[in-house]
C-alpha cells in the first residue's frame, strides 16, 4: 500500500466516523417530539388548499410556494441538453 | 446501433400507445394525483427511448433531429417562464392586485374562469390556478430535454456500416 | 450624491495612508529631474556609427531566433535552487481527480478534528 | 438504536460513493460513486419526510390523517432532475474521452504537460 | 416614474430571470440571423446591467437598506413567523458582487462577438453563456439555501459545457470532466449540510436559519460541510487542482465568466460564516487555562492557515508555468490567497473587544480585493485570449516580440500586470496596502509573507512582458495584426475601470466597498429584514 492510499484510508475513516456521529445524532427516524415539530410543514399542510387550491401537496410547494427551484430545475436540464448537444456538435462548418 | 428483431419491433408498436397516454395523464393530473411534469415528462421520455432501442437511432434521426426538439424545449421553457411572468403584469390587468413573479395570478380571482377553483379534494381538474399549465409546459420540456439527450448520445455512439 | 471633493480624499488605512494623486506628482517630478540628469549626458554620441553596433566580445552576432531568451529559461538559477521544493509541487499535482477528490476529504477529516474535537 | 438506521444508511450510501471516486480508476466507476453519494443526498432528504402513521400529502375528502412533510418531497424532486442532468453531461464527455485516448483509465489519460 | 419603480420593485427577480429568458430565446433567435444573435445577446445582458445599476441606487441611497423580494406572495412570512416561501435578500455585500459580476458579464460577452466567430455551436454557446451569467447572479443574490444549492449547479453544468468547448482536444474535454467532477461532489456535499440544518430547524431560508442556530453538534458538521465544499469551488489550496486546467482548456471569455463564478463560491462561504453562522461566532468553545477559545478564532486560523498555503503554493508554480493562461490561473490562485488572508486575519480580531477596528479594516481590504482580483485577472485572462486569436499559440516559450505588432494588447496587459503585483497607482496596490497593514498589526509575519509573494508575482508577470512582448521580432510573427475592435473595446472597458479605481480608492472604499463590510458584520439587520425586529 503506497503513501497516497494509506493517507486516503485514514482520513476517510476519520469522515466515515464523523458521518457515522451525524447519523446517530439526527432525531429519530419518524416520530417529532415537542423541540423539534415541524411548524413550516404544518403551516403547508393546512392551509395549502385555500392558498393554492391544488389537491396535491407537493406540486403546490413544487410549483408555487417554491415555484423559483422548479425554474432552476427546468433550467437545469436545459442546460444539460444545451450542453450534451454542444459537445456533440459537428466541429467543420 | 441499428434496429432489432421482429417481435422487438411488435412489442414496441403495442406498447408505445400505452406508455404515451400514461405520461400524458400523469402530467395532466399532476394537481390531483401522484406527479406532474416532470414525472409524466420521464414518463413519455422513456417511452420514446425505448422506440429509440427497438428501430435504432439512425432510423430515428431521419424522422426527427435534435435541432427539432431543441427548439420545443425552448418553447416549453418560454412558456413555463411565461407563466412566471405574467404574475407581474397582472398587476395591469386587475387593479389593487400587487402581483409577484410567480404568482399564482389564476387563482382567489372571478374575471377568468378558467382552474379558478378551490379544490377540495374531489379531484376536481378545474383547480389550482396555473399550476396545471405549469405542468403542462415542464412536461412538455422534459419530453424534449430527455429523448434530445438520449437520442444525441445514441445517435455518436452508434455503429457505423462498414466496421 | 459623489462630491467633487470625493475625488481627492485620501485612503486612509489604520497605520498609514495612500493617495494617487500626491503619489503621481512626486513621481512626476522624479521623473523631470532623471531627464535633467539625462540630458547633462556625453555629446558625442553619434548615430549610424561604429558605437551603435552590437559588440558579443569579437564573437559574431547570432540571428533573431537564438538571440530571444526562451520563458522556461529566464529564472533557470531560480528553478535549479527550489528544484526540491518543485519535485514535491510536481508530485503533488497530479492530473488525476480521485487526488482532487481526495484532497477535499483529507481538509473535510483535518476540519471535523478541529472543530469536533476543540 | 433501532430508530437511526436510515440515517446511518445515508452515510454508507455516501462513504461507498466516496470509496469509488477516490479508489477507482476506471472513469464510469468513478460516475457511478459521485451516483451513489447523490442517491444517499437523496435519500436522507426523503427520510427527513417521514412521519410516523402518516400519508402522502395527497388531499382526499373526509380523511384527516396526519401526513408526510411535502418539503422534502418537493427538494428531492428537484434534486434527482438535477442529478440526470449532471449524470448525461458526465457520460457524453466519457464518451468524448475515450474518442480521444482510447482508455478509461484516469491514470493513462494523464495530466497537461507543455 | 411609475415603470421605474416597478421595475426596482421587481429588480431582484428580473436580474435573474432576464438571461433566463434570453437563453430561452435564443435557439429561436439564432434561426434567423447570427448577427441579430449576437445583438439580441448583448442587449439582454446590457438590460439586466441597467437593472443591476438601478438596484444599486436604489440600496445606496439609504444607509442599511436591505431590497427583500418574496416570490409568489407580498409577505416575507406568514403569521407564526414561517419563511416558507422563496425570498431574496440584497444588502450591501449582494449588490457588491452582482457589480462585479456585471462588469465582468459586460465585458465576456462584448469580447465573445470577435474572439468566437470563426467556431461552429455558436447558438448554444450563447445559450449557455446567458446561463452562467443567471446562474452567477442568483447565488449572488438568493436568500434561501436551497435555491443557493440550485443556482450552483446552474453555473456548474454551463461553465463545464463550455470548458469543453474546443472538443478536438482532449485536454480540454478532461479539463470539463474534472470540473464537473469536483463541482458535482462539492455542491452534493453542500447540499448534505443543507438538509442536517432542514432536519434540525425545519427551515431553508438563511435569515430564519440564523435566528433559530444552536451551535450543537450537527450545525459544527454542518458548518464545516458547507466551508469545504464552497472552499473547493472557490480553488482554495489544496483544492486547486481543477482550476488551472479549467482555467487554462476554456476558450477565454468562458474563463473571464469563470473568474466571476469563483467569486461567488467564495461569497457564498463569506455569507455562511458570517451570516448564517454570525450569531454563533464568538461562542466559547473551550478552556484551556484561563484563555477560552472561541469559534471565530478557530476558524480564523485555519483559514489564515489555508491562506498562506495558497498564495505560496501559487505564486510557485506560477513562476514556474510555461503555458500563459495556466500561469494566469495560477496567479488567480494566488490573488485568492490574499482575500482569504485579509479574511481570516478578520475573523481572529474584528469581534474582540480591544482592536476590532484592525479586523475592519482587514475585512475593508479583503473585500476589496475581491473587485480588484476580478478585473484585473479578467483582463489578463482577456489579454491571452488576444494573443492566442492573434497567434494561435498559447506556450511562452514560442512567443515573442509582440509589442511591435500589438500595440494596445500590450498597454493593457501593462495595465493588468501592474494592477495584479500590487503596484502603484493601480487598483491592486491599495487593497494589498490595506491587506499588508492589516495583517501586520494582527501578525508580523503575515504581511511579510504576504509582500514577499507580491515581489514573487511582480517577477511571474515581468518573466510573461519579457518572453512574450519584448525581445527581437520574430519571422513567424510577421504578419501578425492587431486583434479585432471588439475585443479591444472589452479590454478597454476593463482596463478604464481598473484605472479609475485606482486613480480614487477611497471613493470606491467609501461608497460600495463599506456597506459591505458593514453588511457583513452586523447580520441581525439581516435577520430583523425577514422576520421582524429581533
Amino acid at each position: 500500500m503506497n503513501k497516497r492510499n494509506f493517507a486516503a484510508v485514514i482520513f476517510f475513516a476519520i469522515v466515515g466516523a464523523f458521518l457515522l456521529f451525524t447519523a446517530l445524532m439526527m432525531h429519530p427516524f419518524g416520530n417529532f417530539n415537542e423541540e423539534n415539530t415541524p411548524e413550516m410543514d404544518e403551516y403547508i399542510i393546512d392551509n395549502t388548499q385555500n392558498e393554492t387550491g391544488a389537491d396535491n401537496g407537493v406540486t403546490a410547494v413544487v410549483f408555487d410556494y417554491r415555484g423559483f427551484d422548479t425554474l432552476g430545475e427546468a433550467t437545469v436540464l436545459f442546460t444539460a441538453v444545451a450542453g450534451v448537444i454542444l459537445v456533440f456538435r459537428r466541429l467543420k462548418k | 446501433m441499428s434496429g432489432m428483431s421482429r417481435i422487438v419491433k411488435t412489442i414496441t408498436n403495442v406498447a408505445f400507445p400505452i406508455v404515451l397516454i400514461y405520461g400524458l395523464y400523469v402530467i395532466a393530473h399532476g394537481h390531483l394525483t401522484p406527479g406532474g411534469g416532470f414525472q409524466g415528462g420521464a414518463v413519455v421520455a422513456s417511452g420514446l427511448a425505448m422506440l429509440l432501442v427497438a428501430y435504432g437511432s439512425i432510423w430515428v434521426i431521419g424522422k426527427v433531429k435534435e435541432k427539432q426538439l431543441s427548439i420545443l424545449e425552448s418553447i416549453g421553457a418560454i412558456g413555463f417562464i411565461g407563466l412566471a411572468f405574467l404574475g407581474i403584469l397582472m398587476v395591469f390587468i386587475y387593479s389593487s392586485f400587487q402581483g409577484n413573479f410567480f404568482n399564482n395570478f389564476l387563482i382567489n380571482q372571478n374575471e377568468i374562469p378558467l382552474f379558478n377553483e378551490i379544490g377540495a379534494g374531489l379531484a376536481n381538474i378545474n383547480t389550482a390556478g396555473v399550476i396545471p399549465l405549469m405542468n403542462f409546459a415542464v412536461g412538455l420540456k422534459v419530453i424534449a430535454g430527455l429523448f434530445a439527450i438520449v437520442l444525441v448520445m445514441a445517435y455518436a455512439t452508434r455503429i457505423k456500416e462498414g466496421k | 450624491m459623489i462630491e467633487i471633493q470625493d475625488f481627492l480624499r485620501t485612503l486612509a488605512t489604520n497605520s498609514g495612508f495612500w493617495n494617487p494623486l500626491i503619489w503621481g506628482i512626486i513621481i512626476f517630478i522624479a521623473l523631470l529631474i532623471a531627464y535633467i540628469i539625462r540630458g547633462r549626458g556625453k555629446k558625442e554620441y553619434k548615430k549610424q556609427t561604429e558605437q551603435t553596433k552590437v559588440f558579443l566580445s569579437g564573437n559574431p552576432e547570432l540571428e533573431k531566433e537564438e538571440m530571444h531568451v526562451k520563458a522556461s529559461n529566464v529564472y533557470w538559477g531560480f528553478m535549479e535552487s527550489f528544484k526540491w521544493l518543485y519535485n514535491g509541487l510536481e508530485k503533488m499535482h497530479t492530473g488525476n481527480v480521485s487526488d482532487y477528490i481526495l484532497w477535499f476529504v483529507i481538509i473535510l477529516g483535518i476540519f471535523f478534528i478541529i472543530l469536533g474535537v476543540i | 438504536m433501532i430508530y437511526n438506521i436510515p440515517y446511518i444508511a445515508v452515510a454508507a450510501l455516501i462513504l461507498i460513493g466516496l470509496y469509488a471516486v477516490i479508489f477507482k480508476r476506471n472513469l464510469i466507476k468513478i460516475v457511478i460513486g459521485i451516483t451513489l453519494i447523490e442517491n444517499g443526498v437523496n435519500l436522507f432528504l426523503i427520510t427527513l419526510a417521514f412521519r410516523e402513521g402518516s400519508i402522502a400529502p395527497i388531499y382526499r375528502e373526509g380523511q384527516n390523517q396526519i401526513m408526510s412533510l411535502p418539503v422534502p418531497h418537493a427538494l428531492t424532486l428537484t434534486s434527482i432532475v438535477i442529478g440526470v442532468a449532471v449524470l448525461a453531461l458526465m457520460l457524453s464527455l466519457i464518451i468524448h474521452l475515450y474518442r480521444h485516448y482510447n482508455t478509461l483509465d484516469a491514470h493513462k489519460i494523464g495530466r497537461e504537460q507543455e | 416614474m411609475n415603470i421605474i419603480d416597478d421595475i426596482i420593485l421587481h429588480s431582484p427577480a428580473l436580474i435573474v430571470a432576464i438571461p433566463l429568458l434570453g437563453a430561452f430565446l435564443t435557439p429561436l433567435v439564432s434561426k434567423i440571423n447570427d448577427k441579430l444573435r449576437n445583438i439580441f445577446v448583448i442587449f439582454i445582458v446590457l438590460f439586466t446591467s441597467a437593472i443591476v445599476l438601478l438596484l444599486a441606487n436604489d440600496i445606496y441611497l439609504v444607509c442599511g437598506k436591505i431590497h427583500t423580494y418574496v416570490f409568489g406572495g407580498n409577505a416575507p412570512i406568514t403569521e407564526g413567523g414561517f419563511a416558507i416561501r422563496i425570498l431574496f435578500e440584497v444588502d450591501g455585500l449582494n449588490i457588491f458582487m452582482a457589480l462585479i459580476a456585471t462588469i465582468l458579464a459586460i465585458a465576456g460577452v462584448i469580447y465573445s462577438w470577435a474572439f468566437m466567430k470563426e467556431n461552429t455551436g455558436l447558438d448554444k454557446y450563447y445559450t449557455l453563456y446567458l446561463l452562467m451569467i443567471a446562474g452567477m447572479y442568483g447565488m449572488i443574490l438568493t436568500g434561501d439555501m436551497f435555491n443557493f444549492f440550485v443556482f450552483l449547479e446552474i453555473t456548474s453544468i454551463a461553465s463545464c459545457a463550455l470548458i469543453a468547448f474546443w472538443t478536438n482536444k482532449g485536454k480540454a474535454i478532461d479539463a470539463g470532466f474534472k470540473y464537473i467532477v469536483v463541482s458535482a461532489t462539492g455542491a452534493l456535499f453542500v447540499l448534505f449540510a443543507i438538509a442536517i440544518l432542514y432536519g434540525q430547524y425545519n427551515a431553508l431560508n438563511m435569515a430564519v436559519l440564523a435566528s433559530k442556530i444552536q451551535f450543537s453538534f450537527l450545525d459544527k458538521i454542518a458548518l464545516v460541510i458547507l466551508i469545504s465544499g464552497l472552499a473547493m469551488k472557490a480553488g482554495i489550496v489544496p483544492m486547486h487542482m481543477w482550476l488551472p486546467d479549467a482555467y487554462g482548456r476554456a476558450p477565454a471569455s468562458v474563463t473571464l465568466i469563470l473568474v466571476g463564478v469563483t467569486q461567488a463560491s467564495l461569497y457564498g462561504a463569506l455569507r455562511m460564516i458570517f451570516t448564517l453562522y454570525g450569531g454563533k461566532l464568538t461562542t466559547t468553545m473551550n478552556q484551556i487555562g484561563d484563555v477560552s477559545i472561541d469559534l471565530n478564532l478557530v476558524l480564523g486560523i485555519f483559514i489564515v492557515g489555508l491562506a498562506l498555503l495558497t498564495i505560496f503554493i501559487g505564486v510557485l508554480m506560477a513562476l514556474k508555468e510555461n503555458n500563459f493562461k495556466r500561469m494566469i490561473a495560477f496567479a488567480a490562485v494566488a490573488e485568492i490567497g490574499y482575500m482569504i488572508l485579509a479574511i481570516g486575519a478578520a475573523l481572529t480580531t474584528v469581534f474582540s473587544t480591544n482592536d476590532a477596528g484592525t479586523g475592519m479594516m482587514a475585512l475593508k481590504g479583503g473585500v476589496f480585493h475581491i473587485l480588484n482580483d476580478a478585473l484585473d485577472v479578467g483582463l489578463l485572462f482577456l489579454v491571452a485570449g488576444a494573443i492566442y486569436y492573434a497567434t494561435k499559440e498559447t506556450s511562452l516559450n514560442q512567443l515573442g516580440g509582440l509589442a511591435r505588432n500589438m500595440k494596445y494588447t500590450t498597454i493593457f496587459f501593462l495595465i493588468g500586470l501592474l494592477a495584479v503585483s500590487g503596484m502603484p497607482p493601480m487598483n491592486g496596490f491599495a487593497s494589498k496596502l490595506i491587506i499588508y497593514e492589516s495583517t501586520y498589526q494582527v501578525n508580523p509575519i503575515l504581511s511579510i509573507i504576504a509582500i514577499l509573494c507580491s515581489i514573487l508575482l511582480l517577477a511571474v508577470f515581468v518573466k510573461v512582458f519579457h518572453s512574450a512582448f519584448l525581445g527581437p521580432k520574430l519571422p513567424k510573427f510577421d504578419n501578425v495584426k492587431e486583434v479585432p475592435k471588439s475585443m479591444l473595446l472589452a479590454m478597454g472597458i476593463i482596463a478604464t475601470i481598473i484605472i479609475f479605481i485606482g486613480l480614487f480608492p477611497d471613493m470606491v472604499v467609501n461608497y460600495i466597498v463599506q456597506p459591505a463590510v458593514n453588511a457583513l458584520t452586523n447580520n441581525s439587520n439581516y435577520i430583523s429584514n425577514v422576520i421582524g425586529g429581533i
